[in-house]
């Protein structure tokens, strides 16, 4: 807690430079008592670097602080959708932390690493027996890295049939994550953008028309950002194959079905899944997170190093697919993040994963139903993890955008979703509880944002203008993209930090 | 289960008052969009696990590793460093360690405002104008780093100076596959041509040398192309700012200064530009603005957003300069706060300490009969050891006594490396076991 | 950060026991699978438990909710006179959680434990050297428990002299703290108040005056709670010794005079240690403390057990001691406050102490020069470890009490200081701000005090409702004592939690 | 130190800056009232250490006790439990952990809404009316319920029911003494008498029996006297609560609910007591309440204050009904998330599972050839060895094959104790050290 000093303290303005003293430091160095040995030439050596100098209560006063001004999932309901913000269990972290695995060097012998890689192991067989896809690797740092981990695999795959000459081109329906069509760019290929239909999943004729020997893959996100079913996917993978394409599953979204059907029975080819989302490991404020890729046998020879591996001594080793794509990190990947997912694979067993998905897509059709009539909702089915609401009728009927929607629910004490995303729905809100919040949170946010849908007919400049209390009023992102302004030195606080000089 | 997990609070009977109310009958009605033929499938999990189960399973596995207290001298990419005491307590209150990417500003000015503080602090370390809020690791910064010269350069090879680490050079090379870049390496800056968008340098390389970067930042900027240094921040708390030596972008490696090494991850990539190449980063940025409905009585407040943002994958897509979205923001809090608490003498001091011990370490084992540290210039904090057998010889008979060698290096091009161990020695390897590597590499050289 | 709904949120009305649901838990228990053994007869058993039910994640956002409604050492500036409030180093909180610390079993063998047994000798001579008392116990579990030990070694003696049943009295000065009249009426000893001079110290003549054959002790904190040196402390010694009576330090003030002047050396027979407020051990928001007892060679036969000693066979042991007055504690006291206490110490050394000292006593004093003449000042001279103001002038002129003052500073971002103590001080602030307070925090503060004595002229009531921006407003503490409402059950909630039963 | 430690902020500049406007010369000026000859004495204390030192320090240390993974069944007034994950995290919060007691209620309701939860939890266990925020340990707490009891019942005298933990009977005997009362041992409740102000009775007794506490508290009412039970508060899942069973005081040990055992401490002593008693009691009391001053719109919010605090010591002095002021709230309060956390299912099939561990261990070991397992009664979680040996032989045997054996209780007066060890096991002991444990009996017996 923050006691408020009385009148409006602009916290902001002061950073670690303008808390500097020179002189103080906030911890000591041990000092050298042994033979000294001549520093290298002047000429590589810095003679100066300006940092803030602080003691050390200080500077844990200004990160405490600093902490307060941030909302956690610990702070109460987070329904960014896409995001899966759930409860992040503390026991694992503490696993995680603990003094064998925290220190366990990366380039250590196999043999001596063990026990983090039997844990691998065991998440790597997890998560193939969860996707249906038998092989994985934990790699990839992130939902993005598996992206292009699993459209790396597609190239190779075509290199190797001859076909990557010729097939140049990723079908990416308009509702995805702007990561897939990012990943496909990255990776070298041509993006064709596929409609998503009235029912809310892909357009059937579309797909058809579209696949042909230049396409190398489908993208599709499984369940998709609307928070529906793709309809059909598993005929549609019939015809991808048929048109010698791959598919490829946006597996972020697997809270939603993990338990109930797999990837791999559908018919995809390779997915990612978001630990740091469906397996409830800490967000950490952007990351870091764990994007592994799961493909099928016919990939596999493909997926990126390393694998891990039981060999036939019983000693877990890292090894090298025969045709990988090659390394995405210099190590082993988020390891602390892997251990945090197994231990969370390991605390709910099959049927604690089908009783995520099961209160997951609950809680968010209950959502769904209580806030019904509110708010537009263009695609009015039953859906599953997440609901996308639209908030055009307010941007219509009373000039409120959902960034204004949005900005008063901090008011009412939660935090907002998404908004704008998925692109295909106007003033989009869209909304994920998750299956940690209990129903009277549902509830709670439900009748805030019904109550911000009155408020938005009978008084809209209190939305304009929100929110109203919180750390901070609504922020002037446009000057702040005009005229950037991104290290202490563009605020000109560089003088007032001391040099350090040799 | 009849009673709910403890991780999900509705029981039985919030979950009827909620079917109820969704007007279904159970739960199975909500997902029949699901082709019937493929629901439930056998999955085979072993059992959940209550939590005092799962924290015996995983101590027990925590223990099936090699001590944390045994000695240890590998580096090649992951240092011991001493983590001041106040950052895993700080990096772990909830409010940080729990949030999402700060969407929302107004309720993330924690997150932003410490995101503005780490590019301030990477910019000042490396000597450059810009930095973003870091990416998955050094190697993948680095590939970034090559993708971003390509497109500022429109060129469509980079050039990679040996020795650098095999694991940046490998990202290097799967990114640069993607993008229809060609890797080239080189062992002198005479081989970049004008077919090459930058010159990529590891300082100090990756067999501990301390690398002149100025001479190369010329060759690199003679041929059109910019230099990349892939700088070890700890060590710029002594060595030249890259930027200072004319590098045009820096990326650099912030996991060890942020925590313990997690076996390789989670890792921290920094990465630092010229101002000239600012929109075309990848990642994310915060800016600093201010607040546009003051009350009327008072001045609008500062505060920190996410900017530049037509740059990224969610708004520019397929255009975006990269496809990174969630990055290590919590192990980027955790280097900020490392490297403020030990300030600028601190760092120095530390740089320095590392230095001094390692460089002890070396003269002691070079003295040894039978031992040689063969130098290929001004070090830092790693150092060759040839022994009076092969080198995977010598790390086996190190294992056996106890102590995990430095890394085998015998298979590296350079003449120095051949039979050779790359040991490390920072500011925090245990008095005792530098002590105990001297005497096990005595007795292995008596015995020998 | 909790985002504040509309409206002024009752949290406080809203406990777990109004959060349960029934059959919701925060963690499960194993299941025994092996034979079952039958309970033992149900009249031994019970048939209900009414706690309430919770899910883990809403567990954690309850009490995360509650510790953002408290303010912390490291929330800001803490200036609670006589408490010592000063930075808490996270170090020693980590160095006393390590396994091998934290699970030490109090009745292993003492070879089992020679980790914190050593350590625990090397605190032991630490406060030895920093007392100049040599003989210390390390049992008692707070600062009353140590004066409690003092004044019981005090009896043992006496009883040994066969003087127990004539020195039945205990002379305290009237600005003592109330643990010390409170410690020896639980000894079974009479009060003698001694009243404080004008220039702050001890009245020689009453002294000398009430000192005779029925008096067992004189207890004097050193320095007093006015922050003042006691003058003439040596002198007095001379005077208790020859009327046959021991001479206590209460040492709860040690940080003003670390590393600079010992209890020993001034003639003190025995002396407690608060470690939790001058060896900087969190308070934990009232304990866990430690208040070791330090005496001489005349009373170490009857320090309480155990004292912790090295044999000659190089084993450290835990000893009871000839004469010891017993046991304080089930164990051996509260060893992980003593392990962080070690670490403080050692961090600091003999220079840092003196560094400590030295800058408590130049803070308290440039906050005694940056309020002076906006507050009473009833000991106008320079201080040590803390300064005591009075409000009687603001309570006088414009019928604002201390406690106004003190409410108002919250409104200003600060913890208020101590009020109404020392009693002889009317409507005092007791202010000690450590020397862990920088001088821009101490110069804040001084403001926000002389803001607030302007205040209390122009406006009196913004005083008399004060706090204003605190996370609830000022307490009805009347009511409270008058029809106290002590636990769930007096709330009539009890019925809301569910009774499991067998 | 020219530059100022870490833990000191102000620098050389800022103490000349500050001593300036105090209008000294020095620092040493603001010492001069301390007596010059006694000054700046010879001091002998080791230099300081730095961060990183002091952690290798004490790291070094911790190693030094044994490990903590070593089998050990020493119960004995210290068990091992399954402590909740999220208490650990949750105490450490330093909002909680860096307050001092709430004197300021208004920006301390952290602390006290925690203990109105804490105070009606140990009420509710107890089977009492009221509860205070607890005291230092439970040995403490027994002894301030012996001092209250007597000022309850104006007697001089208490008695103290054998079998009960000798570290809670020696604390009695110190507080009694300065109290001047007598302290009576007795092995039936026959013993008591109408000098008594209480029969005190651990429940389960040292020796590990569930007590039945109905007749005792007859027989001490009988008399006029107050029973006082000592529970385990962890046994009282599946106990009856004492309160229910006529007791009229309850104390207990809270620290093995929320935490590791410490070496002892910090320990948290429960007390609880009948609504009679509840001006008399000692230590700190949260009462709840409500605002002073609502806004014209708005009702009064819910508030917690200290209260009750005419019985303290800093108001009421030498007549207070206790001296003590410190205690261990933020134990307290690691007690309190632990128990909610546990819930009432989980508390008591905690309390049921170890039950079942412990016994099933003492059949298994009963039916090795040489050892018995002499029973008094029911019994919780501990229970007596004897063996082919003399009770230290064994525990020596036990201490070579590298486990911690119960205790050596063959210096007791009952008959069951005599040449036994007094072993624990709990719903926390690892099976793989019950299986060490009665492999290494076996082995024992075979030899012997
Ligand atoms: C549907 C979807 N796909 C991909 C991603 C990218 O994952 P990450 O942020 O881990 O790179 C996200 C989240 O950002 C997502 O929601
Ligand atoms: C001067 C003085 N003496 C004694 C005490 C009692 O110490 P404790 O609270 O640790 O029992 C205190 C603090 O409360 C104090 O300030």
């Amino acid at each position: 807690m923050t006691a408020p000093g009385p009148g409006r303290e602009d916290f902001g303005a002061r950073l670690s430079v303008d808390r500097s003293v020179p002189g103080r430091r906030a911890v000591d160095v041990p000092t050298w008592r042994g033979a000294k040995t001549s520093l290298p030439d002047a000429s590589l050596l810095r003679d100066s670097l300006a940092l803030p100098e602080m003691s050390q209560g200080e500077l844990v006063r200004y990160y405490t602080a600093l902490s307060e001004r941030n909302y956690g999932i610990d702070s109460g309901t987070y329904p960014l959708g896409s995001c899966t913000m759930k409860y992040n269990p503390k026991v694992n972290d503490l696993i995680a932390s603990q003094p064998g695995f925290a220190n366990a060097h990366p380039q250590a012998r196999e043999e001596d690493a063990q026990g983090t890689l039997r844990t691998l192991l065991e998440l790597r067989h997890g998560l193939a027996e969860v996707t249906g896809l038998a092989h994985v690797s934990l790699a990839p740092a992130a939902g993005a890295q598996g992206e292009l981990a699993g459209v790396l695999m597609i190239s190779s795959a075509l290199e190797d049939r001859g076909e990557l000459g010729q097939r140049r081109r990723i079908l990416v329906p308009d509702s995805a994550h702007g990561t897939n069509p990012a990943t496909a760019a990255m990776a070298g290929y041509t993006v064709t953008h596929l409609p998503t239909a009235e029912n809310g999943s892909l357009d059937r004729a579309t797909i058809e028309q579209e696949l042909d020997e230049t396409v190398a893959a489908v993208m599709v996100t499984v369940p998709n950002t609307l928070g529906l079913w793709e309809q059909g996917i598993e005929e549609v993978a019939g015809l991808i194959h048929d048109a010698g394409a791959y598919l490829y599953a946006d597996g972020a979204n697997l809270n939603a079905i993990m338990g109930r059907v797999r990837y791999g029975d559908l018919g995809f080819d390779v997915a990612h899944l978001n630990l740091h989302k469906s397996f409830s490991t800490p967000h950490g404020g952007g990351g870091p997170g764990a994007g592994p890729v799961c493909c099928t046998e016919e990939l596999a020879p493909y997926l990126p190093t390393p694998v891990v591996e039981e060999c036939d001594d019983g000693v877990v080793r890292l090894a090298a697919p025969e045709r990988s794509i090659g390394r995405l990190q210099q190590f082993h990947g988020n390891v602390g993040v892997l251990l945090r997912a197994y231990a969370y694979l390991r605390a709910l067993g099959l049927d604690g994963l089908c009783a995520v998905s099961g209160q997951a897509v609950l809680n968010a059709n209950y959502l769904r139903t209580l806030l019904h009539g509110h708010y537009d909702l263009p695609y009015d089915r039953p859906v599953l993890h997440e609901v996308v609401f639209s908030g055009s009728r307010q941007r219509r009927e009373h000039d409120v955008r959902t960034y204004d929607i949005a900005k008063r629910l901090i008011d009412h004490g939660f935090h907002p979703p998404t908004v704008y995303f998925p692109l295909i729905v106007p003033e989009a809100l869209m909304i994920e509880p998750t299956e940690t919040e209990p129903p009277e949170a549902i509830e709670a946010l439900a009748q805030a944002l019904n109550a911000i849908a009155e408020e938005a007919a009978d008084d809209p400049d209190t939305l304009h203008g929100a929110p109203w209390s919180a750390p901070i009023g609504r922020l002037d992102e446009t000057t702040a993209a005009r005229r950037p302004v991104l290290r202490w030195q563009d605020v000109g606080v560089s003088e007032a930090v001391s040099r350090m000089s040799r | 289960m009849s009673s709910p997990h403890p991780y999900i609070p509705a029981t039985e009977a919030d979950r009827a008052r909620m079917l109820e109310r969704i007007g279904v009958d159970d739960l199975d009605a909500l997902f029949s969009d699901l082709p019937a033929s493929f629901r439930d499938p056998a999955i085979d999990l072993p059992p959940a696990l209550t939590e005092p189960e799962l924290m015996a399973l995983l101590a027990n596995r925590a223990g099936q590793n090699a001590s944390p207290s045994r000695p240890n001298f590998l580096g090649a990419g992951a240092y011991r460093r001493s983590v001041p005491s106040i950052v895993p307590y700080l990096v772990s209150r909830s409010e940080f360690s729990t949030a999402y990417t700060p969407y929302q500003p107004e309720i993330s000015q924690g997150t932003l405002q410490s995101g503005f503080e780490f590019q301030s602090v990477v910019c000042e370390l490396t000597g450059m104008d810009v930095a973003n809020l870091g990416l998955y690791d050094v190697a993948s910064a680095t590939a970034e780093a090559c993708l971003m010269a390509a497109r500022a350069t429109k060129r469509q090879a980079v050039c990679l100076l040996e020795p650098i680490h095999p694991g940046t050079a490998g990202v290097v090379k799967t990114y640069a596959r993607g993008a229809g870049l060609r890797v080239d390496t080189a062992v002198s800056a005479d081989e970049i041509t004008d077919e090459h968008a930058c010159l990529v340098v590891q300082q100090p390389d990756f067999l501990g040398t301390i690398v002149d970067l100025e001479p190369l930042a010329d060759a690199a900027h003679e041929t059109g192309a910019l230099l990349a240094a892939v700088a070890d921040p700890f060590a710029l708390g002594m060595l030249k700012a890259p930027g200072d030596a004319g590098a045009d972008i820096v990326t650099g490696e912030g996991r060890d200064l942020a925590g313990a090494p997690a076996f390789g991850g989670p890792s921290l990539g920094l990465f630092a530009a010229g101002l000239p190449y600012l929109r075309q980063m990848p990642g994310r940025i915060v800016g600093r603005t201010r607040e546009l409905h003051p009350p009327d009585d008072g001045e609008p407040r500062t505060g920190y957003v996410l900017t530049l943002q037509a740059r990224e994958q969610f708004i520019r897509r397929e255009r975006a300069t990269s496809n990174v979205s969630t990055a290590q923001a919590l192990i980027a809090l955790g280097f900020t706060i490392a490297v403020q608490a030990l300030g600028p003498r601190g760092l120095r001091e530390s740089a320095e300490l590392c230095y001094q011990r390692a460089h002890d370490a070396a003269r002691r084992i070079g003295a040894l009969p039978g031992f040689a540290v063969p130098e290929r210039g001004p070090w830092f904090q790693e150092f060759l050891v040839r022994g009076p057998m092969s080198a995977p010889e010598l790390s086996a008979a190190l294992s056996e006594r106890g102590i995990a060698a430095g890394l085998d290096v015998t298979d590296r091009p350079e003449p120095e490396a051949r039979d050779a161990l790359l040991f490390c020695v920072t500011e925090a390897t245990p008095d005792a076991h530098v002590e105990a590597l001297i005497d096990a590499l005595a007795a292995i050289g008596d015995g020998a």
